[in-house]
């Protein structure tokens, strides 16, 4: 029981990772590829991490409690410093003037 | 379940082998801070997963909190570069930095 | 040891190694290199050396890429091609690359398979290690009982070489512009290239958290991954946090260079102190078992944890007291003014 | 309270404590640093003394670091040979120390507190590369010693800065050359310690990571000692030194990495191994010869003085390679001798140097002008150098040469013979055209008729220094049979 | 497969040394050499790690667990700990080397305002 709920953390975190790394190698500018990436990188992470955490309810034991509450502890400082990152990053594009990917505009509204 | 968490790290390798491909191409270094920061951050998920496989996570729990936190302090180190240098491409080449202006 | 995780990274080694020598923007270079580093960690982690890899994870990746980046934020970012005699160094190059290369490779066919047990290395001294740590040291974590008890004095002059950079740094960047003590934050009090309080405030926070794990990384070697290295490097980390989120003035008024440089030193003589304490109670150097004479209620093999754990704590002092003195003068060349 | 047991690990013990006491003491007050670094000199010579005493009564001794057995932990061995170099090492360091004063006052005074520590902290370098058993334990010395001489040289400022950062990329390379042998060795043996792994080799002898790791260890040596095609970083950087650094360095940085290869040939890979397996005996000599003709010839088209110098330090290491690769008992004694020989007279033309540049601001030869009439003691002390640099019979570099020119002979290795003898040659020019210019007076101030120049002295803590350093290059020279007899005869290995 | 499964380490750590003395010998930029420095130290930590690591083995921790202590250690369940114990040695050593590395590669650029060798030795003329 505990496997398969374990495996389905698992899956949701693997996928969401893998919309990130597609969110991050396909989208056209900088603010909608951070965009990907602050968002999927935090959820699958977090979400893979309680997964192993779950994972360590198989044995009860005190030794396992301890373990998964670190773990749960270090899913804690990915899920506060992660967004700090992303936002320290994306203020730093934006100091240093990255210009936000517009649609292209069909030829004749050129004018 | 060992040979579960092998398939996912292999996955999580493969992905991150593809977010590596942007921070060698990224355009910009700030496209290469951040799929860095996502390599980073998948990584500490890794180590657990290697401490699940060596069976003793306990041991691998310090080395996954001592990696996202310096991680989180490279990050923020970069970016703190932007704040004074305004330019996201080195400047012209032979070009020395504009030391007192760039400082204010 | 996992062989498809090796393989793996080590490709993604190989790859981040090649990016960061050939790109032509420093600032990228430093991430990319920081990248391989992490790689790195991992790859020894997953060979089982975790002791090794917390250290790369604390000082590899994390403070030398700090470093790299001050380094490039005083310096010039852009790479330029070679004006001349660029093909004959390209060729020189790769020539002795290629040569070093199949000596290596030459050597290669003679060793034992990777990860094989009965290999000599592994079948030679590594069984005493072993078997022995527990009953004649009582810690469990033969890696530190190695680094600071059985080779304690390729330890004590690896704190030398720390203390030795911390000191080289300062002697080559002190040089230019004496100390400017006319630093003078703008009026308003708010530099406009100031983090912004989202990041200020999420450091403040972390900072505390992160001593508190340094200190215990530092305690617990003896069970687990850690030691004083990583724990050194680790509270070194949380200063330079505090000079990267605040100011490296900010940091100096908790930590001020002289105080910092006396505890480099202090580290490094309480570790060569318990060395010689042993010589003058009539042991060998660093011979930890007769401290029993003066340690109330231990056996001598007690005393050896003991003795290891007090050289593991000089050890913290002085790296983390040198990691933040090469940060104050590499991030400010010098001048202990604002910094990165 | 300390027996004389402990004198071995006391050797390298002293001035490491004394280093951090140095730090500290010198942030109070940076008069403590100069006295301190002394005594704390003066403590390491003294255990290295005492340690040569009871070498060359009791043979060997083995001294356990930690308590712990030889192949598990680290081994101090001294034998007869490297007893020997410890005293020449911590006596050279010393020396210098007490010269350095001056100049490190005029040179850099603020960061006298820095310098001696790095001072001391480089001489624990070069003690604890040679007083060790355990090859690993080598290689962390090796990198502290680096280090230190790479802010020691870079504290020089201007163009020393670019000289040390080509000094620390190829002395990383060299140290990492090093590291990767023993490496080599270790998976092959399983063991670091080097009198283990030379009893584990035999039994590897034919394979080739065996002989890859000879190769990189020796590698990592010669980039180390600047051997000639791989001196490249040497001049600049030893030119461009702060004179105090360049007196402690270029002595002994050469020598120790000279001991270290003749300590890797003879104690861990075994001379049946380098003499007989390696078939690269011939071509090194040849190496060696191609040294000190170039050297030579370098230093011939020198117009800087301390330059020149340097130069002459590459054809020495010429000297010294070759010898030990004659693979004749009379050559290898020749390279030990030389050893000792060549760190006293380099370390009294740099002091002599340190002298010129304190005196004069420059280290051209043109500076020298009319250093006879000013400086008559100081010249004097130079001139015992440099005619023991020639080979002229009472100094202590005729002896050597003698037994490396002997050793020569033995091997049939005629060309080596002929460099030696043209070097001998060329010194000799070098030497009387410095004379030469040191008599003359420097004129031009004056048309026709000069001033009587008065006497200037160097100051007594650069001139007694020297003097020392004179004295010992003759009485060297006066009991080179008694060393050969009682110390370096022990140390050539047995049937070559 | 095996042949090339047993021996890979050793290969790749070659590649990445190859890598490194390329960088230290034909890039002119003095950063890039620093650059190279450190993968070529890194190369030499894979190399060590490689030889202690052991199939079917465990970090080298030993179980402290209650009643495990008296058990018999059994050595073919623990890596081999002495190159672990050798690179952390290397690893702080490449970290000060890379400290005074950029101190004095600084103090160039304050000095010849450049990082690029060619240049530097220009305006040292």
């Amino acid at each position: 029981m505990i496997d398969i709920i374990v495996m389905i953390l698992f899956g949701i975190g693997l996928f969401s990772f893998f919309s990130t790394t597609v969110g991050i190698l396909r989208f056209p500018d900088f603010y909608s590829r951070m965009h990907a990436a602050g968002k999927g990188d935090v959820f699958s992470s977090v979400v893979m991490l309680l997964g192993l955490v779950i994972y360590h309810f198989h044995h009860p034991s005190l030794d396992g409690v301890l373990v998964a509450i670190k773990i749960l502890m270090i899913s804690l400082f990915i899920f506060l410093a992660s967004p700090t990152a992303t936002h320290a990053i994306i203020s730093a594009g934006f100091n240093s003037g990255v210009v936000p990917w517009a649609k292209p505009k069909p030829e004749e509204d050129k004018q | 379940m060992d040979n579960f968490f092998i398939a996912g790290g292999v996955i999580l390798l493969v992905l991150m082998l593809l977010t590596l491909y942007r921070a060698i191409i990224g355009p910009t270094a700030i496209d290469r801070l951040m799929a860095v920061n996502v390599i980073g951050t998948k990584t500490t998920v890794l180590l657990i997963i290697i401490g699940m496989l060596f069976n003793w996570v306990e041991m691998f729990v310090d080395i996954a909190l001592a990696y996202a936190l310096l991680n989180f302090i490279v990050t923020i180190a970069t970016s703190r570069y932007f704040q004074h240098h305004k330019n996201l491409c080195p400047i012209g080449f032979g070009i020395r930095h504009r030391k007192e202006g760039a400082r204010k | 040891m996992i062989w498809q995780f090796d393989l793996l990274i080590l490709a993604l080694g190989v790859l981040c190694a090649l990016a960061s020598i050939s790109l032509k923007d420093l600032l990228s270079a430093a991430i990319v290199f920081g990248a391989y580093s992490f790689l790195m960690c991992l790859l020894w982690t997953e060979m089982g050396a975790v002791d090794v890899a917390f250290t790369e994870a604390a000082v590899g990746a994390g403070v030398s890429t700090v470093f790299f980046l001050a380094a490039v934020y005083h310096t010039n970012r852009a790479v330029k091609p070679r004006r001349r005699g660029r093909l004959l160094h390209k060729l020189v190059g790769l020539v002795t690359a290629a040569c070093i290369g199949l000596l290596l490779l030459s050597a290669t066919a003679d060793f034992p398979t990777w990860a094989d047990p009965n290999s000599p290395a592994s079948v030679y001294l590594s069984p005493f290690y072993i078997t022995e740590t527990i009953p004649q040291t009582a810690v469990p974590n033969i890696v530190t009982a190695v680094l600071a008890d059985f080779r304690g004095f390729d330890t004590m002059f690896e704190t030398s070489v720390i203390f030795v950079a911390g000191l080289a740094v300062l002697a080559i960047l002190g040089s230019y512009g004496r100390r400017q003590r006319d630093y003078e934050p703008s009026p308003t009090g708010q530099d406009a290239a100031h983090q912004s309080s989202i990041v200020q405030t999420a450091c403040r926070v972390f900072v505390p958290f992160m001593q508190l794990f340094a200190l215990y990384v530092v305690a617990h070697g003896h069970h687990s991954p850690g030691g004083g290295f990583q724990g050194g490097v680790i509270l070194g980390a949380s200063f330079i946090l505090v000079a990267i989120s605040y100011d490296l003035r900010v940091m100096q008024r908790r930590l001020r260079e002289r105080l910092a440089m006396l505890f480099a030193g202090l580290g490094v003589l309480i570790y060569a102190g318990i060395g010689a304490l042993c010589l003058v109670l009539g042991a060998n150097f660093l011979d930890y078992s007769i401290l029993h004479t003066i340690l109330p209620a231990t056996s001598p093999i007690m005393a050896r944890s003991h003795g290891m754990l007090g050289v593991e704590i000089g050890v913290a002092f002085t790296v983390m007291a040198i990691m933040v003195i090469i940060y104050v003068n590499v991030a400010s060349h010098g001048k202990s003014d604002r910094g990165l | 309270m300390i027996s004389p047991e402990q004198y071995p690990v006391l050797i390298v013990v002293t001035p490491l404590l004394s280093a951090f006491l140095i730090n500290i003491l010198g942030n109070m007050d940076k008069r403590f640093c100069y006295p301190a670094t002394l005594l704390a000199l003066a403590g390491s010579l003294a255990a290295a003394v005492g340690t040569l005493c009871r070498v060359a009564n009791e043979g060997v001794i083995h001294y356990r670091v930690g308590g712990w057995p030889p192949p598990f932990g680290i081994e101090y061995v001294v034998d007869h040979l490297n007893a020997l170099v410890l005293v020449v090492v911590a006596g050279v360091a010393l020396v210098a120390a007490v010269a350095s004063k001056r100049s490190v006052e005029e040179e850099f005074p603020h960061k006298i507190t820095q310098f001696y520590t790095l001072f001391v902290l480089l001489t624990t370098g070069l003690l604890g590369m040679t007083i060790t058993g355990d090859a690993f334990n080598l290689y962390v010395l090796m990198e502290i010693a680096a280090l230190t001489n790479y802010a020691l040289i870079a504290m020089g400022g201007n163009r020393a800065l670019m000289a040390s950062f080509n000094y620390v990329v190829v002395g990383t390379i060299g140290a990492c050359f090093y590291l990767l042998g023993v490496g080599h060795l270790y998976i092959m043996t399983g063991s670091l310690n080097m009198a283990d792994i030379m009893t584990i080799l035999p039994s590897l002898y034919g394979t080739n990571a065996i002989l890859v790791a000879a190769i990189l260890m020796l590698l990592g040596a010669w980039i180390k000692m600047a051997f000639f095609p791989l001196h490249g970083w040497l001049p600049n950087a030893y030119t461009y030194a702060p004179s105090a650094t360049s007196s402690l360095v270029a002595p002994l940085m050469t020598k120790v990495s000279v001991y270290i290869m003749i300590r890797v040939m003879f104690s861990v890979l075994g001379a049946t191994y380098v003499f007989t397996v390696l078939p690269v005996k011939e071509l090194i000599v040849w190496l060696a010869t191609a040294a000190i003709v170039g050297g030579s010839l370098f230093a011939l088209s020198q117009k800087d003085f301390k330059r020149m110098l340097t130069f002459l330090i590459v054809a020495e290491v010429g000297y010294m390679v070759g010898g030990a690769w004659l693979a004749t008992e009379r050559g290898i004694t020749g390279a030990i001798l030389h050893i000792v020989n060549d760190a006293v007279m380099t370390l009294c033309l740099f002091l002599f140097s340190a002298i010129v540049v304190y005196k004069t601001k420059g280290h051209q030869l043109s500076n020298l002008e009319g250093m006879f009439k000013k400086m008559p003691l100081t010249m004097t002390a130079f001139a015992v150098g440099a005619l023991s640099m020639i080979g002229v019979p009472p100094t202590a570099g005729f002896f050597s040469k003698w037994y490396l020119i002997l050793g020569g002979i033995d091997a049939g290795q005629w060309q080596f013979v002929v460099a030696l003898l043209f070097s001998s040659l060329v010194n000799a020019v070098l030497f009387f055209r410095i004379f030469e210019i040191a008599y003359y007076e420097p004129h031009s101030d004056h048309h026709g008729h000069s001033a009587p120049v008065a006497i200037d002295e160097a100051p007594m803590s650069m001139l007694l220094p020297l003097a020392v350093v004179a004295v010992a290059i003759i009485m060297l020279g006066l009991y080179s049979g008694e060393i050969v007899t009682t110390f370096i005869q022990h140390a050539v290995p047995a049937g070559i | 497969m095996e042949m090339l499964l047993a021996k890979y380490n050793y290969w790749i750590y070659v590649t990445l040394m190859m890598i490194g003395i390329y960088a230290m010998i034909a890039k002119c930029n003095l950063m890039k050499k620093i650059i190279g420095m450190s993968i070529f130290q890194t190369a030499i930590i894979v190399f060590y790690v490689s030889i202690g690591a052991k199939k079917g083995a465990t970090i080298p921790i030993i179980a402290h667990g209650h009643g495990v202590a008296h058990e018999a250690v059994r050595v073919a369940d623990y890596v081999n700990p002495l190159p672990h114990v050798l690179m952390l040695t290397a690893i702080v050593v490449g970290v000060g080397t890379l400290g005074v590395a950029l101190a004095i590669a600084m103090s160039i650029h304050e000095k010849y305002g450049s990082l690029e060798e060619d240049e530097i030795l220009e305006r040292q003329e």
